[in-house]
């Protein structure tokens, strides 16, 4: 039973970076562009929120050090792909290229230092209740961050103006202009809003997950971050199981090599790519009908004037 | 520069909106040049003019959407600059636009919602959508999504939400283009009501006819430029067609002694789920073209044209290949490429995107279609000397204006563009030519050498498929007139039967199906 | 202040030239402030990345080796990508391909086996990467499922299967159970074109890609079909072609075009199948492709201008202690400015004042 | 005269904190020490595939005499570059090919392991240690049979639980992987993987656990048992003098505990007696006493594994290593 819990406990740190920078990159594409240099945003943010908690001795100040350098990172792809109008698949990989050399530049600085991570919640009493009472009350606090951020982007998009705002701007931009939205202006919130999480999501891998600054410490991170949001069908509360769920595959893949299951351990590492893969044909199969992809997903808006 | 006050209604007060030298600038050309509109409260004004004179673009610069390049608006006598749409709805001045602003998958609820300020709640305003679409007699309900409505429940949408802004000036950018003769009744007893209720119409259509029943004033435009405002009920549908053009249009000459020869282009018995889920079924179409023939399919559009046309042409296939008979060989199941190896041609209504590919040339565009059958292709590769001289012939027989010999297709305008698109499949002298909407967006002098180019093909034998919103179009050239209504055909009438009202029901769906006549008048 | 875009009527042909000149007028001006700003001589950088490598054959031999597979897979993907099908699993491709060939080396270790090694190599590999790619386009074609997402997973999928292989069945019996394969036999290696140098058959294979794309997308009918059906899918199915089809064929190609440039590096420059065997090559080519304008010889001209990149990162790194992180941002840098300036081909730029300044000017 | 140039391949970026940041410590040690008649230059971030070779031959034209290339991955481009250049010298670490002008050196760094294994078996309360494996290579295998056959002398009933993490650097990864071992009642990790991350978590957890290839014990002050450290610095310093002496010769390097190719971090975090075993053995093992693969090595199927060198294990088997000793539960992936 303690093994469930453990296992619980790691499952939701491992899917928390995934389900921020998923988030955000939801949000991004809800509005209709499709940023794929999740990745680049993510490993600045890693390397500037170790900069910032290490230079302030904060973790709070280097989570919004990585917040800030993923929007800065976003940014940029927003003068290319929205103000330049420039091809968005193109963008985001130079965004991914560039990401990665800047963080080795800007965390050259101070490889090699470590913090003390980010603290758990711990309240007496309730944090020890057997099984439930760490997962529910021991978690650090990037973990129920993640929590309200997909709850309160849920309620977002479908409870405000705002938020259907925005997702009209990604069904028909051209409709969106007509009644006088600022379609670029509301995609570039958009897309800051999707940096922001990406860079928090970085951040969070050197300020509570592994509490040292490495080049090319996401790892892949934010391209599986990418996955999750159509395996998602761009629902929030689909998002959430996603994230869990390749969380889930990931840590029981090392769990079972720990149990000794005796499959090669490169078909185990494999799990998480091939589950992705199924279940993407699995869930764009079963989807006929009325769309699920924002309509206006990745295509260039030039408004009239 | 004033205006001659028509009626001598207004001396001595304000108008309600007045431009002073709006212009508006596109690259080198003015889209609007130095125009000067005065509006009355208690008016219903039309915006007349060729296509591309400039009308959605003087009205879309009055809701702020564009920015004037020069020039004025008053609006109750200030000189007022708006920041966008939203200023404009707030200051009382709404819109329903000629190419929708919906959301396809957002209900209707929200789609309105978009349309308004939002200063009440979510809850509030859903209930007074359907306070307002009841008092105006609009139904709507409210929780579907846009996708899953008719043409006609669009419009509505788009008025009910124009409506819910209680504006004091409406603007309607060719509202009824889509409407049965019916439904454009419906609106115009609406339209009439909003009048008294003292409420100012800007109201911009091709329907000469029509605005002369319900215009009090009339503003035409030519070339970007204010021609004459004037009366329409004073005037002719003629007089007001000859200012918009600038001169006499010319007549289209059926050839006489056009003669009907073997049947070219059956369809048995057509029935096609539809594609995709904003699809129209087809049920059961059949029809038969002879040679030398004009078959015109009317219909309000979305009752399923763009479906037939897709049958017909192969874009979709159907699996009995008995369903659709080209030049008497079985072709169903046949693509389109093969299609075109039998004889058939043809014309969608989408001139860039769909006829044409925007960003390429003529030449690549002239192979798009002609690769087939027209030797432009040897063993695999393109004879570019071949497909440029396709161009030419286009260029030359029908009259293609262009600012070079091979320009991309998203150059030209839309009224040359079209020339061509017809040329091209003319020239490969088809036996069986199915168009669609030929002369949609194109003005009277264009259109009038598109339809005697279609006219001239049936005289020379083939089979001509025309299908088209425009009842006057239809009257002008085809022999027998058919009507789509969701998704079935009707038996066509010969054109010396077919008058406006029986056509008119017909779009409606009356006499088709009693059940289904019901439901479209309720829906 | 606002910047607009307004639409050119016609693409601009002046510009489509000008246009990689400034960007790489762009991208000097900002790396000399970055070379500043890090405390390095500008001149003496800008000279190792860009003219040093072009002083000596050494260099230029090894600029056209490095930039060998990075043509041949772009030439695949700018397919892919005319086609609107994108193909972002290149890398997967490229090992799947180089792990089916370097299987018929491994087979005929040590055998007398002839000349019919390398050819069969090659065919078994482009076959290979060719059906790996097929996974992810008809995964597109059949349900719908982003190619995009799989193609990419598929990635991390290949580099295992080689992982797993060269670490278990496949390894050289006398490698001290170290993951590789033994060294490939004579025949199984691909023949080198100069003496003492590097430069091997693949360039030749590389430019014949080159030329063939040329010509398909030039003067044939497939490759107009293949330019229709991504510039306009609905004017491409009406004139009778098929895009599911083509997204089938160009991930077909493309992913040949990758396995063959893996087996040709795994035969050539490597000389053996151990893991690592790309340095990254499928990303890369992505961007040379965009950077060639997915136009074959605007690849090989990228491809070449990259490799040079590469090239001289490590000669800056050597002469000047330049990390090589610099020369990354350096990369991402052209790349952004690149595809920048080739926005002007469609568009005007135009900054714009306050909308209310220009009203009162004009009344 | 003209400065000696030496040149390095790393593999990894220089801040690595493991692998490559040891080498490049001993770069620095070796600038320190000789930094008045030589010149050094690396290239980091050399993948092991065909840019290896040239950022070899780079190197070569760049003017080096001396070039350290510090993965196994090297090993055949290093071959092709020093055949192509006899006038330059080559030093190829953890290989095994050589030529007149290319040495090759590595460590015997299983020696290390068994000293682990013998303070991770007493240090246990659970029985179960934790390991974190890159890749199922030689050297990995024989650190992890040199670990339990230490291991089991102290007890027998010691298990050895082992993730494949199937990367040298993911340090999320690594963190899981310590996390799994941990969760599943290992309370001493292991690992032979680059990043501090396991170290870190073990410290979150209040488990102990052993540094790989650097000093790690910032990131465990009360975590940290030991660690082995990679110390190439002498070595560097004993051939680049001996290349500007103009002795140098090709020569095949497997240092151990003896000749300081490593050497172990201070013993931490550990009672007394468990320091003086761990010290013992490291004395017994220098002084050529000790030998971790002393005969009869059983195999996981119970058979005794022939013995080709006397008294222990021959060099041979152990650098090939491909097979568990007995008490290893889990299969040998590969095998
Ligand atoms: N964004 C634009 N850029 C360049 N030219 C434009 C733009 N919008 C409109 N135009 C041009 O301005 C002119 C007027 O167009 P407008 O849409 O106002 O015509 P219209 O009178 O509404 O025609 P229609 O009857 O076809 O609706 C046309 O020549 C059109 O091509
Ligand atoms: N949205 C737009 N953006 C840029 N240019 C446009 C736009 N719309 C139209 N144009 C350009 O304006 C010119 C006129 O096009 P349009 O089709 O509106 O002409 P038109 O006056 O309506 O002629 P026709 O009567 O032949 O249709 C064309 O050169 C076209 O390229
Ligand atoms: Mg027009
Ligand atoms: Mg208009």
């Amino acid at each position: 039973m303690e093994l469930v819990e453990a296992i619980i406990l790691s499952v939701l740190a491992a899917s928390t970076p995934l389900l921020i920078a998923a988030t955000g990159e939801l949000v991004t594409e809800r509005s209709g562009v499709l940023n794929l240099g999740v990745e680049g945003m993510m490993i600045v943010g890693a390397a500037c929120g170790f900069g910032g908690a290490w230079l302030t001795g904060s973790i709070f100040i280097g989570a919004l050090f990585g917040i800030v350098a993923g929007t800065l990172m976003s940014l940029i792809f927003a003068l290319m792909a929205l103000g330049l109008a420039v091809n968005q698949v193109a963008t985001g990989l130079a965004l991914t290229i560039l990401g990665v050399g800047l963080s080795g530049l800007i965390g050259a600085g101070f490889v090699g230092e470590r913090l003390t991570p980010a603290a758990q919640l711990y309240i007496p009493g309730l944090t020890d209740i057997p099984l439930i009472g760490r997962v529910l009350f021991g978690e650090d606090a990037f973990v129920y961050f993640s929590i309200a951020l997909i709850i309160g982007v849920w309620w977002f998009l479908y409870r405000t103006r705002a938020g259907l705002i925005l997702r009209a701007c990604g069904d028909n931009h051209i409709s969106a202009h007509a009644l006088g939205y600022p379609v670029l202006r509301i995609r570039t919130l958009a897309v800051m809003f999707g940096g922001a999480c990406a860079g928090l999501a970085g951040a969070y891998l050197p300020l509570a997950y592994t509490p040292f600054f490495i080049p090319g410490m996401t790892a892949g991170r934010g391209w599986i971050a990418l996955a999750l949001v159509v395996f998602a069908s761009w629902r929030p509360g689909r998002l959430v199981i996603g994230a869990y769920l390749f969380g889930a595959v990931t840590i029981l893949q090392l769990h079972a090599q720990g149990w000794g299951v005796g499959i090669p351990s490169q078909f185990m590492s494999a799990l998480p790519y091939l589950a992705t893969v199924i279940v993407l044909v699995l869930l764009s199969r079963a989807r006929t009908g009325g769309s699920t992809a924002p309509a206006a997903l990745g295509t260039v808006f030039v408004p009239d004037r | 520069m004033l205006d001659p006050t028509p009626n001598g209604l207004h001396s001595g007060e304000s108008p309600l909106l007045r431009t002073v030298g709006l212009t508006k600038r596109y690259g080198d050309s003015l889209a609007n040049d130095a125009i000067d509109i005065d509006i009355w409260p208690k008016e219903i004004h039309a915006l007349l003019g060729e296509n591309g004179a400039g009308k959605s673009t003087l009205v879309k610069a009055i809701y702020g959407l564009i920015q004037p390049s020069a020039g004025e608006i008053h609006w109750q006598g200030d000189r007022i600059v708006l920041s966008g749409p939203a200023e404009a709805r707030s200051r009382g001045i709404g819109m329903v636009f000629q190419h929708f602003s919906l959301f396809d998958n957002l209900t209707v609820a929200e789609n309105v919602a978009l349309g308004l300020d939002g200063k009440e709640s979510f809850k509030d305003m859903s209930a007074r959508l359907e306070r307002v679409s009841k008092t105006y007699g609009l139904p709507l309900d409210p929780r579907r999504e846009v996708w899953q409505l008719s043409v006609g429940e669009r419009q509505r949408i788009e008025i009910v939400r124009a409506l819910m802004q209680d504006p004091k000036f409406l603007i309607l950018d060719e509202p009824t283009a889509v409407l049965t003769p019916q439904e454009a009744d419906q609106l115009f007893v609406v339209l009439e009501r909003l009048k008294a209720e003292g409420r100012a119409i800007l109201y911009i259509s091709h329907k000469l006819e029509e605005v002369k029943r319900l215009c009090d004033t009339a503003t035409i435009l030519r070339g970007g430029q204010k021609i004459h405002t004037c009366n329409p009920r004073l005037e002719t549908a003629a007089s007001l067609a000859r200012m918009m053009v600038g001169g006499e249009i010319k007549e289209v000459k059926p050839a006489a002694g056009r003669k009907t020869t073997i049947p070219r282009l059956v369809v048995n018995d057509l029935t096609l789920a539809p594609e995709e889920a904003h699809g129209v079924r087809l049920e059961h179409i059949s029809l038969e073209l002879k040679g030398g023939e004009i078959l015109g399919i009317a219909g309000v559009a979305g009752n399923g044209q763009d479906e037939l046309f897709a049958a017909l042409s192969g874009e979709r296939l159907s699996k009995d290949p008995g369903t659709v008979v080209i030049e008497g060989i079985a072709a169903g199941h046949l693509s389109i490429t093969k299609r075109r190896k039998l004889g058939a041609a043809f014309v969608p209504e989408e001139r860039l995107g769909h006829g044409t590919a925007p960003r390429m040339r003529l030449s690549e565009n002239a192979l798009l279609t002609g690769h087939a059958a027209s030797g432009m292709v040897k063993h695999g590769f393109i004879d570019t000397a071949a497909t440029l001289k396709t161009v030419d012939k286009a260029t030359e027989t029908f009259d293609v204006r262009k600012a070079k010999r091979d320009p991309e297709a998203a150059s030209l305008s839309g009224g040359n563009l079209q020339k061509f698109i017809v040329g091209r499949e003319i020239l490969r002298n088809p036996a069986v030519l199915v168009v669609s909407q030929p002369t949609w967006g194109v003005d009277a002098g264009a259109a009038a050498v598109i339809r005697q180019a279609l006219l001239d093909l049936a005289s020379a034998g083939a089979a001509v498929l025309v299908t088209s919103q425009d009842l006057d179009e239809l009257a002008e050239i085809a022999d027998r007139i058919a009507v789509m209504f969701h998704g079935r055909l009707s038996a066509p009438l010969a054109a010396s039967e077919a008058t406006r009202e029986k056509l008119g029901l017909l779009m409606g769906g009356s006499s088709l199906e009693p059940k289904e006549a019901t439901h479209a008048v309720g829906a | 202040m606002q910047l607009v875009l307004e639409k050119r009527t016609e693409r601009s042909n002046t510009i489509a030239l000008v246009s990689p000149l400034i960007a790489i007028g762009l991208t000097i001006a900002t790396m000399t402030i970055l070379f500043a700003i890090l405390g390095k001589n500008p001149l003496l950088a800008l000279h190792a990345y860009f003219i040093a490598p072009l002083t000596d054959s050494y260099s230029l031999q090894e600029i056209a080796v490095k930039a060998t597979p990075l043509v041949m897979i772009a030439m695949g993907l700018a397919l892919c990508y005319l086609a609107n099908a994108w193909n972002i699993g290149a890398e997967g491709q490229f090992l799947i391909g180089a792990v089916a060939g370097s299987w018929i080396a491994v087979k005929t270790q040590g055998t007398d086996a002839g000349g019919w090694v390398l050819p069969a190599m090659f065919v078994l590999a482009a076959a290979a990467g060719a059906l790996y790619a097929l996974i992810p386009a008809i995964c597109k074609v059949k349900f719908g499922a982003s190619e995009i997402l799989t193609s990419l997973m598929l990635v991390y999928v290949a580099d295992l299967l080689l992982d797993y292989l060269v670490r278990g069945p496949w390894r050289d019996p006398n490698g001290f159970n170290f993951p590789t394969t033994a060294e490939f036999d004579p025949v199984a290696t691909v023949p080198l074109l100069i003496e003492g140098g590097r430069l091997h058959l693949g360039s030749i294979i590389a430019l014949l890609v080159v030329a063939a794309a040329a010509i398909l997308l030039g003067r044939t009918i497939k490759g107009f079909e293949i330019r229709v059906v991504g510039a306009a899918p609905r004017a491409a199915r009406f004139g009778g072609f098929n895009a599911n089809q083509l997204i089938i064929l160009t991930f077909a190609v493309s992913g040949a075009l990758a396995g063959l440039a893996g087996i040709i590096e795994v035969a050539g420059p490597v000389g053996h199948l151990q893991p690592g065997i790309s340095p990254g090559y499928g990303f890369t080519a992505i961007i040379v492709a965009f950077l060639g304008r997915l136009n074959p010889i605007g690849i090989l001209i990228a491809g070449l201008f990259l490799a040079l990149t590469f090239i001289g990162g490590e000669q800056a790194q050597i002469a000047m202690k330049i990390p090589l992180d610099v020369t990354k941002v350096f990369q991402g840098i052209l790349l952004f400015y690149v595809l920048a300036c080739d926005s002007l081909i469609l568009y005007r730029f135009k900054l714009v004042f306050l909308n209310r300044q220009v009203a009162r000017g004009a009344g | 005269a003209d400065k000696l140039k030496v040149g390095f391949i790393y593999l990894g970026p220089i801040g690595d904190l493991g692998w490559t940041y040891q080498h490049e410590l001993a770069r620095q040690a070796l600038v320190k020490e000789l930094g008045d008649r030589i010149e050094t230059t690396y290239l980091e971030n050399v993948p092991e595939g065909p840019d290896a070779e040239r950022a070899i031959e780079q190197l070569v034209r760049a003017g080096n005499k001396l070039i350290f290339t510090t993965s196994f991955g090297y090993m055949d481009p290093t071959l092709k570059v020093a055949k192509k250049y006899p006038n330059v010298h080559f030093e190829h670490a953890t290989g095994y090919k050589r030529n007149a002008n290319m040495s090759t050196y590595s460590s015997k760094w299983y020696q290390g392991r068994y000293i682990q294994g013998l303070i991770a078996a007493k240090m246990s309360k659970s029985g179960v240690l934790g390991y974190i494996g890159s890749f199922p290579i030689p050297e990995v295998v024989s650190g992890i049979n040199a670990t339990m056959i230490a291991a089991q002398t102290i007890n027998p009933n010691i298990k050895v639980k082992i993730i494949w993490a199937n990367t040298w650097f993911d340090p999320g990864k690594e963190a899981d992987a310590a996390k799994a071992l941990i969760d599943q009642g290992a309370d001493v990790i292991m690992q032979h993987t680059d990043s501090p991350a396991a170290m870190q978590i073990a410290s979150e957890r209040g488990k102990l656990a052993f540094g790989q290839d650097s000093e790690m014990i910032k990131f465990g002050p009360k975590t940290q048992l030991t660690s082995i450290l990679d110390t190439w610095g002498p070595y560097y310093i004993e051939r680049v003098k001996a290349e500007l002496d103009g002795t140098w010769k090709s020569e095949d390097t497997w240092g151990g505990l003896d000749s300081h190719m490593f050497a172990m971090a201070p013993y931490t975090n550990m009672p007394d007696d468990v320091k003086k075993i761990a010290e013992d053995a490291q004395a017994a093992i220098t002084a050529g006493k000790l030998h971790p693969f002393k005969c009869p090595v059983i195999g996981q199927d119970g058979k005794e594994i022939e013995c080709k060198g006397g008294a222990n294990l021959a060099d041979g088997q152990i650098l090939g290593m491909n097979f568990y000793v007995k008490g290893m539960d889990d299969k040998l992936p590969g095998k």
